[in-house]
């Protein structure tokens, strides 16, 4: 994730009518393979359309009398037309298979095209979440098989499966502690958060009904355990901690933390969207934490799709698991059971409750359970240390021209942090991530953690070659230099890309979020 | 091991350009007792490709597939017929191995897909806004009542006894912590829901009023005048769609005066999926835009003046307000949208319009021909390609006794409200353009068939 | 297809050193998303491998003592680096899907993603040519049912599906036409050939053991049916016309034609590449014709695969019917039966033999059938009358600033055909080839047919909307108007695509065929 | 129609400019009597996706799949499992819906991967160099008898009685057109092919001798002795690999002297699909390049002085010399040589040793096991992960009793030399990295159950 200019949208410097427009020479504005493509509705008609249906038998309508009497304004475009729109927009993205997409904290890793079969298997794609379970004893043998595999490598004895990303893990995990402090009678109500934590962690809490106050960082970038001792109380229902850290670091005194939130009465969140620099090196377990979320589109490779869908599980310590949310899946003998409303009541009722229609995300459990198997244990902990290996290799590569504010305090994680300390007056790290675009890269995270300047974090992950990270890192220094040289043109960065910079503020100030039909966008105006 | 490009003699390079003796060096940070020596125990070594696909293929044959039997499951999940298209577009590279579009300029593709999409969702609805995607309708519908009470400042919902019971659980588990108040009771095997009777309970406490269209037992009622008696009060109408393809036939939500329109997508480009991933759909009025929960996606220009798209209103979003954003969510149902979209291109105005009509005529005949079967009768008034029947017997112990003889024939309203006596006998039945009229017809011989011999069994 | 300068291969202008080598201003060479791709020999290693396997059992060898002892030479990719590594390639490919593709002649139409889907249906793709043909009857049915659709569409009473591509296929008629002639003991030589034939008619009745003669065209781009008749007699085994004409038009005099060779006893070849433009509005089958191939790849939408597979099943005549190939599929009663060399022997005795392994091209069988089914009876002929009406309105919407040669005689069938007559002096159909590359389109056919001076042959096709051709129309007046006021730029073309024009004289004189690891190849030089 | 994009109203206003009244004046030169009026008879009209697909489901379950049983087909067509990504690939609509690449600078695409196809191949074969793919392995095997033709201006070709008697057959029915003479005889149930026997065959007319290596009934033979007496009649060797994969195991036939090396490349990337469409490989010594068939793909520069690919020495092909051409060969097998490309990336060179060795390993014990059986003998001495059973009985009669019992149990010699007497009692039967130990335990069983009740039979 990434945010413009210490989260402030940009705005490019130069949105002036037609100036600097380069030209393309080109008459229709294409440029060879790059080709512009209107939106639907300006090249789609109401009575077009890319499908065949049989005939309707004749029947009267049995619709309340609520028959629609209006156009619904949706256009349809041929088969054909509807390949061609789509192909043409994907054309206009970056995303992995093209090149090294080192966003910082969201391991852009591999897709494995097997999985992407193993889920479409139609006794998995084509079966119903309400089946008679016996119709489905494949479905619930993965998603028990993935909850095993979850909770060995984290070496805790329960996990959740339905929450459908990592924030909605997150809210699983929080639920689960304050449904486990009142069942104690134990009405806390602040859940501390470090600064350096992702913004999920400090909302999930609000949207759980907690409030959230920071806990300081050391200068070594690690969770300040004095001052959080010292802030522990009666009215701390726990901490949400994330480790590996999101400065790329690993928490070494998590068991101690955890041991001061047990002893002040408190629970221990840990955020697990770093899962994948550990796993099989480290079982979260052992430290101490009660309730952890696992990102199966990071640490597991489900694709990221553009913005999801993701997958969230949450493993459970001995404490929380009773609290742990419907449905789940439950192995009798040789058969899979799964705990509903309607096989719960009896056995399960101290559980918090649904909390999403249905059972978590199907697609997302073959595919993870898939990378999984391929990789075995022996392949996933060789999966951990080559992502680390990677981060380092980046951030040695990287540190005599790029300032690494943690850098002299040890290794990495799976990522390297860097700043714009050193930078020309009037460059910043939006330039660089700019500039970076024309090069042929997706630009890193940047401006997160806000602990750091102007912060670049670099997740190489481990399914990127040295040869790719050698030609990224000589790229990377290129830019740098200029940056520091004060180099003019990359303030016009990218150049090259589908779109020059957009001007986001204008965005923001008078939202368009959809389409209008000229006449009425302009009666809007 | 196939997806991990470094070679033994690439791992040494790096580790000398690093200075570290090994790899253990690098995990100098963890604490001795919390390393783990040698490999994960408990759990098999890397396996082939061909040895995983055989592995799931095993599994996924122990499941029986909605194509291989007459099939009539709705409630909340539709089972329609996506174009393949659809699914080849998906799994385009730049689709599928691409991030939330954080830098826009080489992110135009889903930017612009997002825009297609959100301005397709609220004219479906009839808002007139929409977002770039929920996790699916059930978390979308909390999500809705959270931005109630945000707007009105005020605790109580009111839920339609005909809303999903799976979003009335969320709504519950999530209010139990939010301190909101939910009022809700379980619906009724009648032929009319509770649309008129929810009247009487709005005050100005409400912060909103819930109702599903059609609703869970396949029921259509006008909202109308609730939306007058909800305004009147100053509290929101959220209207829940669980079956966009419904929209092709009907009235929208937001023509009936919806302030909120959410809904499960599934319907469209996605499929079944045993229950996900899904995508919510999130529509509003232009003047909560800013109140909306999750991404969205806006018009604006580059620096050479072109049309491009961004990522906007991001100070709604928790990576910019942290606690105090909208909503925690931050992944949502990008590829999921995308799959929405595409197959609502597909489909066009047209399209979408014979679909709904092809659902709903098929859907009648069905019903005929169920009510024909002595003890069958159907629920329903009124109803778009979803009815409830009335059984003689507990509907869950047919359905089970039909899936024995590979006939999938509903959803046992025991299944969904394990507590209510009342609703014991119902079996609800979904028709689309995927059922055949063999299918019907093996449904009615066979549930005749099950019938007889219950009676006979009973009279015996 | 197409050719350069006249069948010539270019040179371009500029290869000098560094000459005009226009700053991309990136260090990686990449421009954004157009990304620079290595060989895999560059990037890949002997070790490095993409796949996994079981372990093998322990045994000795049975390889006759020859093991292989020294390395092959290949190089291995991980499975990331080979999504990578292809998906970057295939992105400095224009395909259809991105945009008109109006190569005349090649019928570049939408390809359907269902025909896709069900040619990998395990039923059709994982079946082995010689399993029981008990275990295969779907599959034969699949061939037996797309023959029946090909006889009633053509009007033709037999059908050989073997053939493997249009060339194939005509080879596959000629020799039938020879085998039938032999069996009246009829030794003839010669085949004649109109002058605007395609490469593969002269080339094919050549691979037969036949001499090649060509028949002249009249100034309306027809068959010169007078020459033709004088031409003939007892040493000319048949001619081979392509109806519609690679001129873009319908042989009106074709069924004179057919009744010419029948009556001077010679056989009537018709290349079927064109039939896209009449299917459904015409049975060649009613011109008197005796074999004609079927483009499967063409008229029926198979993917072209950046050249292949094809398919080129046959259809004949009743007198050539007997001598048709083996295998083929008959439908006995409710069951399917493959006539091979093991069924043949009694019941097929004139079959000229088998042209092929096996039984022909399945993959194509199973998509080009799903296409026919698809548009049925009533959408074939909506195809042809779309193809052709598109063909149309481009050639009335071009011809006032392109030349038309053939324009002034009449509407032309599914493709329109112009000259470079008017550009200025130095501007060739190649200038204005490679400034349409520029634009965002793929170039017409060029220089081919050969009748026509710098020959430009535009099929649209059906599957382009009105929309489509208007901006295509649009792009090519603009470029038609630089090439007639001698814009020089145009020479420069194109200059937005992966490479500038590549020096083809260079390549075939000093072929480089494979990639040598650098000090072989220096070594070579 | 969903594939076609013109609207009625779109096309009166195409007809308008054009300046025709209707369609039927864009027809004009038809001659009346040969116009069709109304649609075509006897077929039916459009169908939806839907229908189509289920038409299709149909047909498709009426075949027995090899992944559904136990299957040891080859002789020819090998079934080997192909990453998932190979299959991704290939369906990028940029590769899939590509023309040959007649424009170099938007087509680097799949001219780079031609490059690259070409050097696998070649260094695979061991010869010089490879051109851009052909139909499949017969018919490259004929273009090879003709370029030796070519070359050495004699008609005579020797042809191995182990080559793939369909490849025979191809070669055969050209040849009688040609007025080519060809030398063969059927194969023998015995160790040895015939490679030492051609030696005596050999004159100074003979324009080549054909080998297959391994051969028809799996033997590999060492061709060094006979490329040697080929080579001292000026004749060439032409050896025919029907198994790429046995040359990650193998001594490869350029090394033992062979000109031209050509073969089936279905193995890799392609799989069976019913016979094709498949890829034919073709490989020859540098000095005959200018001789091949086919297209071929060459390294150059482009304007820039990047380094760039195109289309090359196309005047030996038919769109430049038309009747002069060394072939007629136009279209070829792009798209599957882009499959094996790609699984050929994936494998590398450790991949394809390693499995070739897998599929070594599998087949000899595989043939340990059956040489159990009483009554059956492993004919060959050498093989790769193919050989032949002599059984007691005629083995069509078994291989179609097993198939009863769901067993594909290989291919009966009889299938492809219906008039061999001497050769019906063989059954060849292949071993691939896809056979499980299970599979071949099921054959066993079921191999010696036939027999022995046969023998009953025979006895009673
Ligand atoms: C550290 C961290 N925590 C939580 C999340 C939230 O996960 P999701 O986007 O799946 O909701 C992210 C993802 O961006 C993250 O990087
Ligand atoms: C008129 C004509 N005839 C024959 C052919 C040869 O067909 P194929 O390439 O399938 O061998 C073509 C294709 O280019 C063609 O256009």
């Amino acid at each position: 994730m990434s945010m413009n200019n210490q989260g402030g949208p940009t705005r490019p410097d130069a949105v002036r009518d037609n100036a600097e427009k380069p030209a393309t020479g080109t008459f229709t504005g294409n440029r060879a393979l790059m080709l512009e493509e209107p939106l639907i509705f300006e090249i789609g008609a109401a009575e077009e359309t890319g499908v065949d249906f049989d005939e309707a038998p004749e029947t009267e309508s049995r619709l309340g009398g609520l028959e629609r009497n209006r156009p619904i304004g949706l256009v349809g475009l041929s088969e054909p037309e509807t390949v061609r729109h789509y192909t043409r927009l994907s054309r206009m993205n970056y995303a992995i298979d093209l090149g090294l997409f080192p966003l910082g904290s969201c391991t852009m890793k591999h897709n494995p095209r097997l999985n992407e079969r193993v889920a479409r298997m139609k006794g998995f794609a084509d079966i119903h979440p309400l089946q008679p379970v016996d119709s489905v004893q494949g479905a619930l043998e993965v998603v028990h098989r993935l909850g095993e595999w979850l909770c060995t490598l984290t070496g805790m004895p329960a996990v959740a499966m339905s929450p459908k990303a990592g924030a909605h893990g997150e809210l699983c995990g929080i639920l689960a502690i304050r449904s486990a402090l009142e069942a104690r009678g134990d009405a806390r109500e602040v859940i501390l958060v470090p600064e350096s934590a992702h913004g999920t962690n400090p909302a999930t809490a609000a949207f759980a009904g907690y409030r959230v106050e920071d806990i300081p960082a050391t200068p070594e970038g690690r969770v300040d355990l004095a001052a959080l001792e010292e802030r522990l109380g009666p009215d701390v229902a726990g901490v949400m901690i994330t480790n590996p850290n999101t400065c790329g670091l690993f928490e070494p005194d998590m068991k101690r933390i955890s041991d001061a939130v047990h002893a002040a009465g408190g629970l221990v969140y840990c955020d697990g969207a770093n899962f994948n620099a550990i796993v099989g090196r480290v079982r979260p377990g052992d430290l101490g934490i009660d309730a952890m979320h696992i990102n199966l589109h990071k640490t597991f490779s489900t694709p990221h799709g553009g913005g999801g869908p993701g997958s969230g599980p949450v493993v459970f310590s001995e404490v929380l698991a009773p609290f742990a949310p419907l449905p789940f899946v439950e192995k009798q003998d040789d058969h899979y059971v799964l705990i509903e409303e309607e096989t719960a009541e009896d056995h399960h009722e101290s559980s918090f409750g649904r909390m999403v229609a249905f059972h978590g995300q199907m697609g997302m459990f073959t595919r993870a359970l898939a990378y999984m198997m391929s990789h075995g244990a022996d392949g996933l902990k060789q999966v951990a240390e080559d992502a680390v290996l990677n981060a380092n290799y980046l951030l040695r590569s990287l540190e005599d021209v790029l300032d690494a504010p943690f850098g002299g305090s040890g290794p990495c994680m799976h990522e390297a942090l860097f700043s714009d300390k050193g930078f020309a007056e009037g460059f910043s790290t939006l330039d660089l991530a700019k500039t970076l675009i024309d090069e042929g890269y997706h630009p890193m995270t940047m401006y997160f953690p806000l602990v750091v300047h102007g912060a670049m974090l670099v997740e190489p992950t481990e399914t990127e070659s040295k040869a790719a990270l050698d030609e990224f890192i000589g790229a990377l220094r290129s830019v740098v230099e200029r940056a520091k040289a004060g180099d003019e043109t990359m303030h016009a960065a990218p150049v090259h890309a589908p779109r020059r910079r957009l001007d986001e503020t204008g965005a923001a100030r008078k939202p368009i979020l959809v389409w209008k039909e000229p006449e009425q966008a302009e009666a809007a105006e | 091991m196939r997806y991990l490009p470094l070679e033994p003699a690439d791992r040494q390079a790096m580790l000398a350009k690093i200075g570290a003796p090994d790899i253990d060096a690098l995990f100098a940070d963890v604490p001795e007792e919390a390393r783990l020596d040698g490999p994960i125990r408990d759990l098999p070594n890397h396996a082939s490709e061909m040895a995983v696909d055989a592995a799931f293929r095993k599994m996924a044959r122990k499941n029986s597939a909605a194509a291989d039997m007459p099939f009539f499951l709705g409630c909340g999940a539709y089972r329609h017929h996506v174009p393949a298209s659809v699914d080849h577009l998906i799994q385009r590279g730049e689709f599928l191995t691409a991030y939330t579009p954080y830098q826009p300029e080489i992110a135009q593709g889903t930017l612009q897909m997002l825009f297609e999409f959100q301005t397709q969702v609220a004219r479906l609805f009839g808002t007139d806004v929409a977002n770039a995607s929920m996790y699916d309708g059930s978390t979308a519908c909390w999500e809705a009542i959270v931005m109630a009470r945000r707007i009105t400042k005020r605790g109580k919902a009111i839920l339609s006894s005909g809303l999903h019971p799976h979003y009335v659980s969320v709504a519950k588990t999530m209010a139990r912590f939010t301190r909101d108040q939910i009022v809700h009771s379980a619906p009724e095997l009648a032929a009319e829901g509770d649309t008129d009777g929810l009247l009487d309970r709005i005050d100005d406490d409400t912060s909103c009023v819930v109702v599903q269209y059609p609703d869970i037992l396949g029921r259509i009622a006008d909202m109308s005048a609730l939306a007058d008696k909800v305004h009147a009060h100053k509290a929101l109408l959220i209207a829940v769609v669980t079956e966009p393809v419904a929209l092709g036939a009907l009235t929208p939500p937001g023509e009936m005066g919806a302030d909120i329109v959410v809904g499960e997508g599934q319907s469209l480009g996605v499929g079944l999926n045993f229950g996900g991933p899904y995508v919510g759909l999130f529509g509003c009025s232009q003047k909560y835009v800013r109140q909306m929960p999750g991404r969205l996606c806006g018009e604006t220009q580059d620096a050479e003046g072109k049309r491009g798209y961004v990522l906007t209103l991001s100070t709604r979003e928790q990576h910019i307000r942290r606690e105090k954003a909208t909503s925690n969510i931050c992944t949502n149902s990008g590829l999921c949208a995308l799959a929405f979209s595409i197959h609502m291109t597909l489909l066009g105005e047209a399209g979408l319009r014979e679909l709904a009509a092809l659902n709903h005529a098929k859907a009648v005949c069905a019903a005929d021909r169920l009510a024909q079967i002595p003890g069958v009768e159907i629920v329903n008034e009124s109803f778009f390609n979803e009815f409830t029947l009335s059984l003689p017997l507990r509907a869950r112990r047919i359905v089970r006794k039909l899936a024995d003889d590979r006939i999938l024939s509903g959803v046992s309203l025991n299944r969904l409200y394990p507590g209510e006596a009342g609703l014991a006998n119902g079996l609800v039945v979904a028709v689309t353009e995927t059922t055949s009229d063999k299918d019907v017809e093996i449904l009615a011989a066979a549930l005749q068939s099950v019938l007889e011999s219950a009676g006979e069994e009973v009279s015996v």
